[in-house]
């Protein structure tokens, strides 16, 4: 079997062979800054493609296909004609803190990877409070949106950042509840171990109905929460224009944009990794054989699918319904999402402790 | 951490307790009385950390008190901002000078 | 001095020192062309238009979007609604005296480098409204500049992505209006 | 209800009215004076014209002369009604409480002819700029600059 | 009873928005369905409704006559002035004088397509042309002349 | 410049914000000044002029040949329809009679226009309320119809077809083929309509109980069209004022008593079922015959006033023109549907949310170079 | 690598933007005009400025949120555990949540949770 | 002085920088921001000292909650852009320096004091720790104070409900109602809407 994991141990014992400590760790960290970078950059152009070219499907038309084969290119143009776009800073807008809030959102979508385990092995920090660490983390990019929409000296993007901020705090919480059904079941918060729990089949279909209604409100909180449509009020393009990033232009909306993304992507990732086993291959069981032949496939393959997989179905909830008002949207959170995760939970505990799972 | 002595973690904790201190004394604002108070909740939280790290590893009352303590400020600071949104909405003022000069 | 001179006197002075060709830019410096023709690929090839209508022609600048002709083929999709990001701005449909100083706003807001498509009659001249109209301004470069024009009443979507090739071709081969003016750029 | 009602139903109150039933709907020409409390009849009992739909003006050189096309949700019988104002000082008083209508179409009319409406609640320019000079749906309006002339 | 109508309200929320997702998701994997027609590419293809007023244009035949009298009917029947008809008098073999086009201005920039020009057009000298493809840098180069230089009328057309 | 955008706060927990007139959900370059109080409305106040292109004062001196061509594009989304009505007048005044194929081809083209117009205003709202893929699936039939206007009319939007007298040219060899094509693949697409916007929970309740109206203030504010319709009142001016074939053709006059946008949303769905029933039993009885009647050279109208109502894809298009007995017109004035509708706005927006302004703009449906002239 | 890789990141995230801004300003220079750098509101000009008091019914969410923070921040723990000590966990948690339900309920009757 | 040494200077250099211009800052939104800057930085010192379930605490709680409450507070009671005023003089004076005096007199009294201990043992404060003590009911379990916090929270839920929601008429008054319909004048008007709910006859065109 090979996997990643080999990998980084090989480099991490050739490195410790040669260097002092402090060294080995320099040259980690630089490695790490160059994959995160590496990481952020290419999921952009993915991720922004992928979403134009979904949509275009969905929409009965070709979408980008003139750049490149396939239009693989667009977004790159994109992101380079962003980049050598004038970025500027409105003269009433609070000039430190409209520059400082991009480089807020993009922190807390960096700091969101660290326990992220994208295969075997290969995370970069397997931090013991893995999932609780990530809703502390996610919890944080409001603050980018509020500094943005503040700052901007703009009143659609004040109006959009406070929508944005009473959506994210409110969806935190149901997100929050769907992860404890997790905790509950596998007894840690680290993700090594949340994936490992996995080894004889993913949560989602050893939890019997609670855990898919758990994964259910999970989705629709994490789309919320990226402030991705049908919640995506902060920007509603037809009631604030741009909603809280109305002013940003050039390099700053494109780190909003990307951010955005970003988001999506750990979301997803956190979501793949609960309740769909992460990088865990398709187990059944102690059908050994079947899972061996499944073990074949990279782990790094099955955690992408996975993410991926979950990225459609927010990309499909985007180009299929309308946007929710805002007072729907907290009715929706408070009325029905956070009494129904509660009492999941419960529900959850009680297989969990009954031991009456797989 | 070895090298870092207890004495400095208090020492920190200390400075931010004055500053909120000071914060505290200055301000005439309600909502930023408020966060002052969370600096000076906060230094606390340090010391306890802090106490319970280094002085009694083996338990865990030390980090049982932050966590409590983290739940009060919460409670706290929400009834305080009530308190300080309905001023605001009756006096149009959250300046504790103004809302000790009128009844409400 | 004479627009032709502006283009030949560098490129004359600096063939010597520079291997590549050469451009002067708008500040005055002077990138070699790979840059440059780099820069100008992502700019022409990512040319995202402010949703801009105000009459007849922003129907046909609406019929540019769905699917039969589909202007994301070229990446045109990422339609703004904050001027601030948008690159293009096609102004479909006329332009009145109320409109002309909001027309200027917003072409003045957006961040450099934009362009501007005259779409319609209206938009290139008054079009229908040429005559015995006290309220239409004769054409949208009385007031912004105008990069290209498509005739029309309304064009249709073929012609507008017609016209965004046309704009393409003026971003990549890196002229201003006035160097076009002078010396026509055959696509 | 017949023409000869609404004849005799609007001589009753506006003696100076005529009548002329030549085009296509009943048109009743009165002075402007007298509008508002034809106005207020009409809309009452029992003819009950409770839909204004259209309100313009037209500028005859020598004076204006309002036009309110009238129906009826009840009998669908419209009618006109056709008020001459001065057209050096023209005033009418506004109907925009008997018809809500009334408030939009007559801000238009202020706008493009400059008829000043007496008691209406929000009279400004609707249309056209704050600063635009003249009423340009006058016969006399000059416009050198932006109106190019065929 | 309240839970039962809170879940079955649940239900048919879920039910709803599962019959949008999928219809798109019915569109999303039939790529048959596309309709895209891919405009620069297909020009070639690409073939106008015969009626379709793309400009107005004068046809020339091979010996680069036309059959423009210069009468001005299409001047007076442009609704906004677009054709401006510069006629000159020139002389007949019988020595006579008689009108004749001389410039054909034609501001394409302003043409509303309208169609009434062709219509008034007595002689049928003028018609509507399926080209679209006018996007220009210069506005100025949009006024157009329609006769051809040296065109002539051709004979017989009165 | 704009001392009526001028906005002063007098109470410090009102905001007044711009929506337009550069604005995605104006449509055009409405502008509204809105006053907020948190982010419940408080007066709407509706500033019109950006796109007014002073069309009557145009056509005064414009012949009636040409000042049809103008008002095709006031509501270009209706354009037949406006030509329709403004040939009418003509024929009023000319005392032309209309052969009966011409009228035949008149009532399908304005049919097929209503629905066209509302596929756009389908997509257009749906956009508005943040769903961005019914609008491709409305552009994919309404592309067909601009296709077959196209075919017969030479243009897709601004179509200046219809002429005093008749229709300028005769229809297309193909058209009654087409027509029936896309009669069979729009009825297999409505419902489609209905999976992906009509029955949607999250649409249904951004609707519901929006921007409501009542039947008073419909008649009082002089609304016409689906706005109306909407909140009861019958005012179909097919139904009540028939003009060309529309007494001869069977349908119904939909009408809904609940008066918000869900009610209106539902009777332009129900419009284009009925048009297409209009459309089906014209499309096979085209009489023979001239498709144009014989006109003078130059139209005079005789001295008088002449008022024309029809039923555009908005509502009542009234076209009031008198005449002084010259070529050209001494006055016109376009009784637009917008102008009135837009009135109710303010009724219909106060005490909502922006967001119920945005499904409330979204169901009326405006047009504004309609609205301004 | 431990908490350490939280600075790593923190500096990749700060290059990466830092970066991207950096080129951007090297090689596009911006034209000034007056209008440039006023707020966008549609195309006219603002009036008053948004700094202003916003009146908006949402904090009252931020407030409930907060206390439900607070109690998920119990219940990572509990969550934990709750497996290995069995019925108990649960009864008391039952306990907790039922309490804290009550406040929910009694929100819910108040039209707390409905928007303003 | 190793890494962690270094580390730990810097956040607390931070922490306190952050803190200081958090009181001092003369734009109250910038306060806010400079505090929550400061806090986080306090959980970076969690993070510093091991203690990640405190950490993450605290930036759920202080960070992803307080903090943007407080926001949310100051958008809805201040003009944030404007500055505060200043302070009285002999106040600042005053309080500069009495922490000033207070700040030296800890300092010397926890130097006096002289903690001995460096940290050299370990301390693990695992989330099954927290959880297992948390729920134990012996003798030093925390069950007790875990639900009594529930009271608490429930007790400033309700409290917060108490305060923050206006009476209904008060409400009713300052939001936008639909204004009155505003109708004719005249006293027919009863009679004439009586009318319009008639069945509609179409006749007489
Ligand atoms: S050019 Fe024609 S279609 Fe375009 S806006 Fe003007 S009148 Fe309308
Ligand atoms: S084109 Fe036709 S109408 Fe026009 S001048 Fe020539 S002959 Fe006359
Ligand atoms: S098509 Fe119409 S606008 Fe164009 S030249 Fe002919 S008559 Fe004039």
């Amino acid at each position: 079997m090979y996997s990643l994991h080999a990998i980084t141990h090989s480099i991490q014992d050739w490195l410790s062979a040669r260097l002092s400590p402090v060294w080995v760790l320099m040259i980690e960290s630089i490695i790490v800054i160059v994959l995160a970078i590496g990481l952020f950059a290419v999921l952009g152009l993915i991720l922004v493609w992928l979403e134009r070219k979904v949509a275009a499907h969905m929409q009965i038309r070709l979408g980008p296909n003139r750049v490149g084969p396939a239009g693989i290119f667009q977004t790159s143009a994109d992101t380079l004609k962003l980049i050598l776009k004038e970025g500027l800073t409105p003269d009433g807008a609070d000039k430190f803190l409209f520059n400082f809030a991009p480089f807020v959102v993009m922190i807390v979508a960096m700091l969101a990877l660290a326990p992220i385990a994208f295969a075997n092995g290969f995370q970069i920090w397997d931090i013991n409070i893995g999932v609780l660490y990530v809703s502390a983390i996610s919890s944080l990019s409001v603050i980018g949106i509020l500094i943005a929409g503040w700052a901007s000296n703009n009143k659609y993007s004040l109006l959009g950042a406070m929508r944005s901020g009473a959506q994210i705090v409110s969806y935190e919480l149901s997100a929050g509840l769907s992860i404890l059904t997790i905790v509950v079941l596998t007894g840690s918060l680290q993700i090594s171990d949340i994936v490992h729990a996995q080894q004889n089949g993913w949560w989602l279909f050893k939890g019997h109905i609670p855990v898919v209604i758990a994964f259910i409100i999970f989705i629709i909180a994490a789309t919320a929460e990226t402030n991705r449509a049908p919640f995506d009020l902060a920007e509603a393009e037809s009631e604030l224009t741009a909603g809280f990033h109305t002013e940003y232009s050039g390099m700053k909306f494109a780190l909003f944009f990307l951010a955005e993304y970003i988001n999506i992507f750990i979301v997803c990732a956190i979501g793949a990794t609960l309740f769909l086993g992460g990088w865990m291959p398709f187990h059944i069981g102690d059908w050994a054989q079947f899972n061996h032949v499944m073990d074949y496939i990279p782990s790094s393959i099955w955690f992408f699918g996975k993410t991926f997989f979950l990225i459609f179905l927010i990309m499909w909830f985007r180009w299929t319904f309308p946007r929710l008002r805002v007072d729907q949207l907290l009715t929706l959170e408070w009325k029905y999402l956070l009494p129904i995760s509660l009492f999941n939970l419960l529900l959850v505990t009680v297989i969990a402790i009954m031991n009456w799972h797989f | 951490m070895s090298t870092v002595p207890l004495t400095h973690i208090l020492f920190v904790s200390t400075a931010l307790f004055f500053t909120g201190m000071y914060g505290l004394f200055t301000r005439r604002n309600m909502i930023t009385m408020l966060m002052s108070i969370e600096l000076i909740l906060n230094s606390v939280n340090i010391n306890f950390v802090a106490f319970n790290k280094y002085l009694f590893p083996q338990k865990m009352d030390g980090i049982f008190f932050s966590i409590f303590i983290v739940t009060i400020a919460a409670a706290e600071a929400a009834v305080a901002i009530a308190i300080i949104i309905n001023l605001y909405r009756t006096h149009k003022s959250i300046d504790v000078d103004d809302a000790t000069e009128l009844k409400w | 001095m004479d627009v032709k001179e502006i283009i030949s006197e560098p490129q004359s002075k600096q063939q010597e020192t520079f291997p590549g060709h050469v451009i002067p830019t708008q500040g005055g410096g002077i990138i070699t062309s790979t840059i440059q023709d780099v820069i100008n690929w992502a700019r022409s090839n990512s040319l995202w238009p402010l949703t801009f209508a105000t009459s007849c022609c922003g129907i046909e600048m609406m019929s540019v979007a769905p699917s039969k002709y589909d202007f994301s083929r070229f990446g045109f999709e990422v339609a703004r609604a904050s001027p601030r990001q948008a690159d293009v701005i096609i102004v479909a449909g006329t332009i009145v005296q109320k409109m002309a100083p909001v027309l200027k706003r917003l072409y003045d807001q957006m961040a450099d480098p934009k362009y501007v498509i005259a779409m319609g009659a209206c938009a290139i001249s008054g079009g229908p409204f040429f005559y015995n109209t006290y309220s239409v301004v004769k054409g949208a470069d009385h007031v912004i500049p105008v990069d290209v024009y498509i005739p029309g009443c309304p064009p249709r979507p073929e012609a507008l992505l017609h016209a965004l090739i046309t704009l393409q071709g003026k971003i990549k081969s890196g002229l201003t209006r006035e160097q076009i003016k002078a010396n026509p750029i055959q696509l | 209800m017949t023409n000869e009602a609404i004849k005799e139903f609007v001589f009753n109150v506006v003696p100076s009215a005529t009548f002329d039933e030549s085009g296509e709907f009943f048109t009743i020409q009165i002075d402007a004076t007298e509008w508002k409390s034809l106005a207020t009849l009409l809309r009452g009992v029992p003819y009950n014209f409770n839909y204004l739909f259209c309100v313009t003006c037209i500028d005859w050189k020598t004076h204006f002369t309002t036009v309110y096309h009238l129906t009826s949700t009840n009998h669908r019988r419209a009618i006109v009604v056709k008020a001459k104002v001065d057209r050096n000082d023209p005033l009418i008083e506004t109907v925009s409480d008997i018809w809500k209508t009334a408030e939009f179409h007559e801000r238009e009319v202020f706008d493009l002819f400059g008829v000043r409406f007496k008691n209406h609640p929000d009279l400004r320019r609707l249309i056209l700029t704050d600063d635009f000079e003249g009423y340009p749906l006058r016969k006399d309006f000059e416009d050198a600059v932006n109106m190019i002339k065929l | 009873m309240f839970i039962k109508e809170y879940i079955s309200e649940i239900a048919k929320a879920t039910k709803s928005l599962w019959t949008g997702m999928r219809l798109t998701g019915h569109y999303f994997v039939r790529p048959k369905t596309v309709i895209t027609q891919q405009y620069p590419d297909n020009r070639d293809t690409l073939k106008m409704a015969d009626r379709f007023r793309g400009e107005v244009i004068m046809p020339h035949d091979a010996d680069n006559l036309h059959a423009c009298t210069g009468c001005t009917a299409c001047e007076l029947a442009c609704p906004n002035a677009t054709i401006k008809v510069i006629t000159k008098f020139e002389l007949t073999p019988e020595n006579k004088k008689k009108k004749a086009l001389d410039t054909f201005v034609y501001h394409l920039d302003m043409c509303t397509l309208c169609g009434l020009c062709v219509d008034a057009c007595p002689t049928g000298a003028i018609q509507m042309g399926q080209n679209f493809e006018h996007s220009v840098y210069d506005r100025s180069t949009l006024t157009k002349k329609l006769n051809k230089p040296g065109s002539k009328i051709r004979e017989g057309v009165e | 410049m704009y001392t009526e955008t001028q906005i002063i706060n007098n109470s410090n927990d009102e905001l007044v914000i711009n929506v337009g007139p550069q604005h995605p959900a104006t449509h055009g370059v409405l502008h509204l000044v809105i006053t907020l109080q948190g982010e419940t409305i408080k007066k709407v106040e509706p500033h019109l002029g950006y796109i007014h292109r002073s069309i009557e004062k145009m056509c005064e001196s414009l012949t009636y040949r040409q000042f049809i061509c103008a008002s095709s594009r006031m509501d270009y989304l209706s354009a037949h329809i406006n030509n329709h009505a403004c040939a009418l007048t003509v024929e009023k005044g000319a005392q032309i009679e209309v052969p009966q194929r011409a009228q035949y081809i008149r009532v399908i083209m304005d049919e097929l226009t209503r629905i066209a117009s509302h596929e756009l205003w389908w997509g257009a709202m749906a956009m508005d309320l943040g769903a961005f893929t019914p609008f491709f699936y409305a552009f994919r039939e309404r592309e067909v119809i601009t296709e077959i206007m196209e075919e017969t009319c030479g243009a897709r939007l601004t179509m200046n077809y219809m002429v005093p007298g008749g229709v300028m040219t005769d229809i297309h060899p193909d058209f009654q083929k087409r027509v029936k094509e896309f009669i069979q693949l729009f009825k297999s697409k409505i419902d489609e309509y209905d999976d992906l916007v009509t029955n949607n929970i999250i649409f249904q309740n951004r609707t519901k109980g929006v921007g409501h109206l009542s039947k008073e203030d419909a008649i009082s504010y002089g609304c016409t069209g689906a706005v109306a319709r909407a909140s009861g009142v019958s005012c179909d001016i097919r139904k009540l004022y028939p003009y060309d074939i529309y007494d001869k053709v069977t349908f119904n006059e939909i009408l809904e008593t609940a008066g918000d946008s869900f009610a209106r949303y539902m009777i332009r769905m129900g419009e284009m079922r009925e048009s297409i029933k209009i459309i089906e039993q014209l499309i096979d009885n085209i009489p023979e015959g001239d498709y144009q009647a014989k006109t003078k050279a130059v139209l005079k109208l005789p001295k008088g006033d002449f008022y024309t109502r029809v039923e555009t894809a908005r509502g009542e298009l009234g076209v009031y023109i008198v005449s002084e007995g010259a070529a050209t017109p001494y006055r016109i004035k376009f009784r637009s549907p917008g102008f009135s509708n837009l009135s109710a706005l303010d009724q219909m927006a106060r005490g909502g949310k922006i967001g119920d302004l945005m499904a409330t703009m979204g169901t009326l449906d405006l047009v504004i170079p309609d609205i301004d002239r | 690598m431990g908490a350490f890789s939280l600075i790593v990141l923190t500096i990749a995230a700060i290059a990466f933007s830092a970066g991207g801004i950096m080129a951007g300003k090297l090689f596009t220079k911006g034209s000034k005009n007056a209008q440039k750098g006023q707020p966008y509101e549609c195309g006219i000009p603002t009036e008053t400025s948004p700094w202003h008091q916003f009146n908006v019914g949402y904090y009252l969410f931020a407030l409930l949120f907060l206390i439900f923070d607070v109690e998920m921040v119990f219940m990572y723990p509990w969550a934990v555990v709750v497996k290995k000590m069995g019925i108990t966990a649960l009864f008391e948690i039952v306990i907790f949540i039922f309490i804290l339900f009550m406040g929910f309920l009694y929100a819910h009757k108040k039209g707390a949770l409905k928007w303003m | 002085m190793d890494t962690s040494a270094i580390i730990f200077y810097a956040i607390s250099a931070f922490t306190l920088a952050m803190g200081l211009m958090a009181v001092t800052s003369s734009k109250i939104f910038r306060s806010a921001i400079w505090l929550l800057l400061s806090l986080v930085g306090i959980a970076a010192l969690y993070f510093w000292m091991q203690v990640e379930f405190i950490a993450a605490i605290q930036i759920i709680v202080y960070v992803g909650g307080i903090v943007v409450l407080i926001i949310f507070s100051i958008f809805l009671t201040q003009q944030a852009g404007t500055k505060m005023p200043k302070a009285l003089l002999r106040r600042t004076i005053g309080s500069a320096l009495a922490a000033f005096f207070g700040l030296a007199f800890s300092f010397n009294l926890i130097n006096h004091y002289g903690f001995k201990s460096t940290g050299s043992q370990h301390f693990n404060a695992s989330v099954s720790d927290v959880g297992t003590q948390m729920l134990s009911t012996t003798e030093h379990g925390y069950i007790l104070p875990f639900e009594v916090v529930s009271m608490l929270l429930l007790s400033a839920m309700i409290g917060c409900i108490v305060i923050a929601i206006k009476p209904p008429q008060e409400h009713a008054e300052k939001i936008g109602t639909k204004p009155e319909n505003v109708s004719s004048p005249e006293p027919e008007e009863e009679k004439v809407t009586e009318n319009i709910s008639e069945p509609l006859i179409t006749t007489e065109v």
